[in-house]
C-alpha cells in the first residue's frame, strides 16, 4: 500500500459529514446524527470543511439547488450520498466513508471539476442574493452612480440604518438552510448592517409536514438544537443520546440534572425572544417540561422574522434554533 | 575590536538595513495598495519593523510596546476603515487621491531638508552610556523626574475617552435610563452580561 | 548603524507620511499618513536617546509620549469621523470643509 | 539539562506538537465519554483528522485576498511558537528576553491581526463576521489580560520570566494572586478561540473564521489554535505556579508536568461550558474583570510594600 493510500485510509476513518436535513424527513436526520455520535465522526459546519455530504431524504427542487451549491463548494476528496429510508442511513454513511479513500474515483472527480467551478463556488451561507428586488445603485457621494454588484456576486443593499443610528452599507445575505443546527429547509434572507440583521424574511423550502413523533422526543430534539446553537457541545451530545434512548432512560435524567445546574447557559439565553415564551430561558424550561409530557410550544415563522431583526447573526441563530425542531405554523413567504 | 565584535556589528548592520527597508517600503505601500486591509496591515508591518529597530537600540521594552500598541491600533483601524470607506477591498478600481503631484513634491522637499539636516548637522557627542536596565530607567523616569509629563498625558487620555464617547455615541444615559435615570434594566439595544 | 543612518530612515518615514496625509482623499488614509509621520518621530527619538544622551530617560519618555499621542489621535479621529458620518454621510476630506469654519 | 542551543528550537517545536497531540486526545476522550462511546487508542489519535486535511484540496472563494488569508492562517501557529520561546524549562530558555512578559503580550496582540486577516482574506461574509467577533472579544479581554500579567511582574519587580520564577520561592504567585491566575487562564482560552470563547469560529457562522478554509490552511489554523492553548498553559506555570519548583524531580520535568495539568484543566473546561456570547462578555470584561484585576494589582503592590525590607 502506497503512502497516499495509507493517508487516504486514515482520513476515511473519521470523515466530516455535512448533513442536509430534508423537510418532512426528521427521522432520517435523527438516525444520521446518532450514527455520527456513535462513531465519533464530526458534523461539518460548512462545505469547506466537509468530506461527505449526506442528504437525509431526497431533497425537493428548491433545496436541491442549495445542495448543488454546497456540493460544488466542497474541496474534495468528496462524496455525496442520499438516504431515503431509515435502514439506508448507516450504509449510506459507511459507503460514503469508503468511497472517500477510493483514490481513482477521487482523482477522476478532481479532474472532471473544471477549475472555474472550484473557484467560483459560493458558500451557501454567503451566497448571492436571491428573491429580493432592490435598487442596487446608489449615489456614491462623488457624483457617480455605481452598480454595487461586486465581483463575486456579493450584493450590497444600499445604505441601511443600523441600531446605532449609522447609515452604513447593507449586505444582502442568505443564512441557512445548511447551517449546522438549522431546521430542514429553513432559510433566512436578511439584510445585514455589519453583523446586525436589519431586515429578515423567513423562507421555507419545499415545505412538508414532519411525520409524527412522541412529543417528549421532539422536545429532546429541540433541546439538542438549542444547546448546539448555544455552543454547549457536551449538552447537545447528551440531549441527542437522550433522544436515542427515550425520554425515560438514564441519559434523559442525566441531561435534565445538568440543565438545572447550567447557570452560564441561562445567563446566555436570558432576555432573548422565544416562540411563545417570555424569553429563551423560559423556553428552555418549557422544553424540559415537554420532555415530562407537557405540551410543546409552537413556532411561528412571521414572528421569527420579526424577532430576529435588530439581533446580530449569532443571537439570531440562537433564536432560529429555538424554533428549529418545533412544528411551524403560518407561511413564511 | 575583536573579530567577534566585528561580526556582531556586521550582523547588526545587516539587520538594521533590512528593518529600515521594511519600515520605509511598507510605509510607502500603505498609499500604493488598493485594498484597505492591505494598507492597514502594511502600516502595521512598518510599525513592527520600527519596533525591531528599537530593539537594536537596546530599547527592549519600548520596542515590544510599539508592536503591542500599533498592531492593536491597526486592527481597530481596519474595522473603521471598512465601515466608513467605499470599496474597502479594492475590488473596484478607483483613484482616491487629490493633489498627488503637489503632495509628492512637498514630501520629497521635506525628505531632502530633513535628511540633509541629519547628515550635515554636527550632532553632539554621546554623553554617558545606557544603564544596565534600560526599562528601569524609563520606569524611574516616568515615576520620578518626568512624572508631570505622564500625569499630563493621563489627564489628556481621560479627556479623550470622555469626549470621543460623547462625539461618537448617539445615545446618552437619559436614553438608557430614562429621564429620572431610574429605569432598570437599562434600555439598551442589546443587553449586556452584568446586572439584573 | 549610526545616528545619521537612523535619522535618514526617520526622515523617509516622515516624508512618506506627509505625502500620504496630503494626497489622500479619505479621512482614514489621512490619519494613516499622520501615524506614519509619528512612526518616524519614534525612530528619531529613540536614536537620539541611544546616540546622544543614553544616561538620561528623556528619549525614552518621548517615545512613550509619541505612542500616547498616536492613540489619542486615532481615538479622536475616529470619534470625529463617526460624528461627521452620523451627521451627514461625509467620508472624504474634501467634503468635510464645513469644519474649516 | 545541558542541551546545545542548536537543538533547542526543534526540541521546543516537538514539545509543542506533543502537547497539541495530548490536548487533542484528551478532548476526544471527553467527547467519547459524553457520547457513551468506548475509548480506544485509535479513537484518540489526531492522525485521521490530520490525514484528511493533508489530503484535502485547497479550496478558494471568489476574489479572496490570498496573501492576507495565508498570513492569517499560518500566524497563530507562529505566534504560539514565539510565546513558547520565552518560557523557561528549568535553566533552559530559547529566548532569554529581559521583557518576556511584554513579549507574550505582544504575541497575543499579533493574534488580533492574524485572526482578523484569516476572516478577511476569505472574502466571505460569515468568515469576516467571525473576524470582527474576534476583535470585539479581544477588546473585552485584552485589558484584563494585561493587568493579570502585571501582577506577577510587580511582585517580582521584573518583566523577565526567569526573575518571576526566582521571585516565587516557596510561595507560588497563585496564592497571593488567584484572581490574576483565573483571569489569565480565561484570557488564554479567549485568545485561542477555545471552548466558551469560540464564538468567532462558531457553528452559527458556519465555522466563522474557519468557514472557508480547507486542506492545509485549515490544518494550520486548527493546529495553531491548540498550540496557543498549550503556549498559554506553559506560560501560566512560570508566572503563577512556581515554574520548575517541586520536590525530587528536576526543574524541567516539573515545568512539563504543571503545563500538562493546566492544559488538561483547559481541555475539560472547553467541553463543559456553553459559548459566552461576545456582546454579553464585553460588559463582563469591562465592568467586572478590569476592576477585579486592578484590585489584584493593588493587593500585590501592597504585599510587596509590606514585605519590603
Amino acid at each position: 500500500m502506497g503512502l497516499t493510500e495509507r493517508v487516504a485510509h486514515a482520513a476515511a476513518r473519521r470523515p466530516h459529514v455535512l448533513l442536509v436535513p430534508v423537510p418532512g424527513q426528521r427521522p432520517l436526520r435523527w438516525a444520521a446524527e446518532d450514527v455520527l455520535d456513535e462513531r465519533g465522526w464530526a458534523r461539518a459546519a460548512s462545505p469547506a470543511g466537509a468530506d461527505v455530504l449526506l442528504c437525509c431524504g431526497e431533497p425537493g427542487p428548491e433545496l436541491a439547488d442549495h445542495v448543488e451549491v454546497a456540493w460544488e463548494a466542497m474541496p474534495g476528496p468528496r462524496v455525496r450520498v442520499v438516504a431515503t429510508a431509515l435502514a439506508e442511513v448507516r450504509p449510506a454513511l459507511l459507503t460514503g466513508a469508503a468511497r472517500l479513500s477510493d483514490l481513482p474515483v477521487q482523482r477522476r472527480d478532481a479532474r472532471d471539476r473544471s477549475a472555474p467551478a472550484l473557484s467560483a463556488a459560493a458558500d451557501p451561507a454567503a451566497e448571492p442574493e436571491v428573491g429580493h428586488d432592490m435598487d442596487h445603485s446608489m449615489d456614491m457621494g462623488m457624483g457617480m452612480d455605481m452598480d454595487m454588484g461586486l465581483p463575486g456576486g456579493l450584493q450590497m443593499a444600499g445604505r441601511v440604518q443600523d441600531r446605532d443610528g449609522l447609515r452604513l452599507e447593507g449586505l444582502n445575505l442568505s443564512l441557512g438552510p445548511l447551517l449546522p443546527g438549522w431546521p430542514g429547509g429553513l432559510r433566512l434572507d436578511v439584510v445585514l448592517s455589519g453583523d446586525v440583521l436589519t431586515r429578515a424574511d423567513v423562507v421555507r423550502l419545499d415545505r412538508r409536514p414532519e411525520p409524527g413523533a412522541p412529543p417528549s422526543l421532539v422536545a429532546l430534539d429541540a433541546l439538542a438544537m438549542l444547546l448546539d446553537a448555544a455552543g454547549w457541545t457536551d449538552g447537545a451530545l447528551r440531549a441527542r443520546r437522550a433522544r436515542a434512548t427515550g425520554a425515560s432512560g438514564p441519559p434523559t435524567q442525566d441531561l435534565l440534572r445538568r440543565l438545572r445546574r447550567a447557570r452560564l447557559l441561562r445567563w446566555s439565553l436570558r432576555g432573548l425572544p422565544a416562540p411563545g415564551s417570555e424569553d429563551l430561558v423560559a423556553h428552555l424550561d418549557r422544553l424540559v417540561d415537554a420532555v415530562h409530557g407537557a405540551g410543546l410550544p409552537v413556532a411561528e415563522d412571521s414572528r421569527l422574522a420579526r424577532d430576529v431583526v435588530g439581533l446580530d447573526v449569532g443571537t439570531a441563530s440562537l433564536v432560529v434554533a429555538a424554533h428549529s425542531a418545533l412544528e411551524a405554523v403560518g407561511a413564511g413567504v | 575590536m575583536t573579530p567577534d565584535d566585528v561580526t556582531a556589528e556586521a550582523v547588526t548592520t545587516v539587520v538594521f538595513v533590512l528593518l529600515a527597508l521594511v519600515a520605509v517600503g511598507f510605509g510607502f505601500l500603505v498609499f500604493r495598495v488598493d485594498s484597505m486591509a492591505r494598507a492597514t496591515f502594511a502600516l502595521a508591518v512598518s510599525f513592527v519593523a520600527v519596533g525591531g529597530i528599537l530593539l537594536l537600540l537596546d530599547l527592549d521594552y519600548l520596542g515590544v510596546v510599539v508592536v503591542v500598541m500599533m498592531v492593536m491600533e491597526m486592527a481597530i483601524m481596519a474595522v473603521f476603515m471598512i465601515a466608513y470607506m467605499m470599496n474597502p477591498a479594492g475590488l473596484m478600481p478607483m483613484s482616491m487621491y487629490h493633489d498627488k503631484a503637489r503632495a509628492m513634491s512637498v514630501a520629497v522637499g521635506t525628505f531632502v531638508v530633513l535628511a540633509g539636516g541629519a547628515l550635515l548637522v554636527d550632532w553632539p557627542e554621546r554623553q554617558g552610556a545606557p544603564p544596565a536596565d534600560v526599562t528601569e530607567q524609563v520606569g524611574l523616569g516616568i515615576m520620578g523626574s518626568h512624572m508631570l509629563v505622564m500625569m499630563g498625558i493621563g489627564a489628556v487620555i481621560l479627556t479623550t475617552i470622555v469626549s470621543a464617547l460623547v462625539l461618537a455615541s448617539a445615545r446618552s444615559r437619559y436614553d438608557r435610563l430614562g429621564d429620572d435615570l431610574k429605569t432598570r434594566p437599562a434600555r439598551d439595544p442589546i443587553r449586556g452580561g452584568v446586572g439584573p | 548603524m549610526s545616528l545619521e543612518a537612523l535619522l535618514v530612515v526617520a526622515a523617509a518615514l516622515i516624508a512618506i507620511g506627509l505625502y500620504g496625509a496630503l494626497s489622500q482623499q479619505s479621512i482614514v488614509m489621512l490619519m494613516m499618513g499622520l501615524e506614519l509621520m509619528l512612526n518616524g518621530v519614534i525612530v528619531a527619538a529613540a536614536s537620539f536617546w541611544y546616540y546622544v544622551a543614553p544616561s538620561r530617560p528623556d528619549g525614552q519618555v518621548l517615545v512613550l509620549v509619541v505612542i500616547s499621542v498616536m492613540t489619542i489621535e486615532m481615538a479622536m479621529g475616529f470619534a470625529v469621523q463617526t460624528a461627521i458620518f452620523r451627521a451627514g454621510d461625509v467620508e472624504l476630506t474634501d467634503e468635510a470643509t464645513e469644519l474649516s469654519g | 539539562m545541558p542541551v546545545s542551543e542548536l537543538l533547542l528550537a526543534p526540541l521546543a517545536l516537538a514539545l509543542l506538537a506533543g502537547f497539541v497531540v495530548v490536548s487533542y486526545g484528551a478532548d476526544r476522550a471527553l467527547a467519547a465519554r459524553a457520547a457513551g462511546r468506548e475509548l480506544t487508542a485509535a479513537g484518540l489519535s489526531p492522525w485521521p483528522d490530520v490525514a484528511r486535511l493533508l489530503l484535502q484540496r485547497r479550496r478558494t472563494t471568489t476574489a479572496p485576498d490570498a496573501l492576507l488569508w495565508r498570513v492569517g492562517g499560518a500566524g497563530p501557529l507562529v505566534a504560539a511558537a514565539l510565546m513558547l520561546a520565552v518560557v523557561p524549562f528549568g535553566d533552559t530558555v530559547i529566548a532569554d528576553l529581559p521583557v518576556g512578559i511584554v513579549w507574550f503580550n505582544a504575541m497575543d496582540v499579533l493574534l488580533w491581526a492574524f485572526i482578523w486577516l484569516a476572516g478577511w482574506g476569505a472574502a466571505s461574509a460569515t468568515a469576516l463576521i467571525g473576524g470582527y467577533r474576534y476583535l470585539a472579544q479581544a477588546l473585552a479581554y485584552e485589558l484584563p489580560l494585561m493587568f493579570a500579567l502585571t501582577a506577577p511582574a510587580v511582585a517580582a519587580a521584573s518583566l523577565d520570566v526567569r526573575e518571576v520564577v526566582a521571585a516565587q520561592g516557596d510561595r507560588w504567585h497563585v496564592v497571593e494572586m488567584p484572581i490574576a491566575f483565573a483571569v489569565f487562564l480565561l484570557c488564554v482560552a479567549a485568545f485561542s478561540l477555545w471552548g466558551p470563547f469560540r464564538a468567532p469560529a462558531g457553528s452559527d457562522l458556519a465555522g466563522g473564521v474557519f468557514a472557508e478554509t480547507s486542506g492545509v490552511d485549515r490544518l494550520l489554523l486548527l493546529a495553531g489554535r491548540h498550540a496557543l492553548v498549550v503556549a498559554g498553559a506553559a506560560f501560566a506555570v512560570p508566572l503563577f505556579l512556581g515554574g520548575g519548583a517541586g520536590p525530587l524531580l528536576p526543574d524541567w520535568t516539573w515545568q512539563l508536568l504543571k503545563t500538562l495539568a493546566v492544559l488538561l484543566l483547559l481541555v475539560v473546561v472547553r467541553r463543559r461550558l456553553p459559548v459566552l456570547r461576545p456582546e454579553r462578555f464585553a460588559e463582563v470584561g469591562w465592568v467586572l474583570l478590569v476592576p477585579l484585576t486592578l484590585l489584584q494589582v493593588l493587593v500585590t503592590s501592597l504585599i510587596v510594600l509590606a514585605e519590603a525590607p
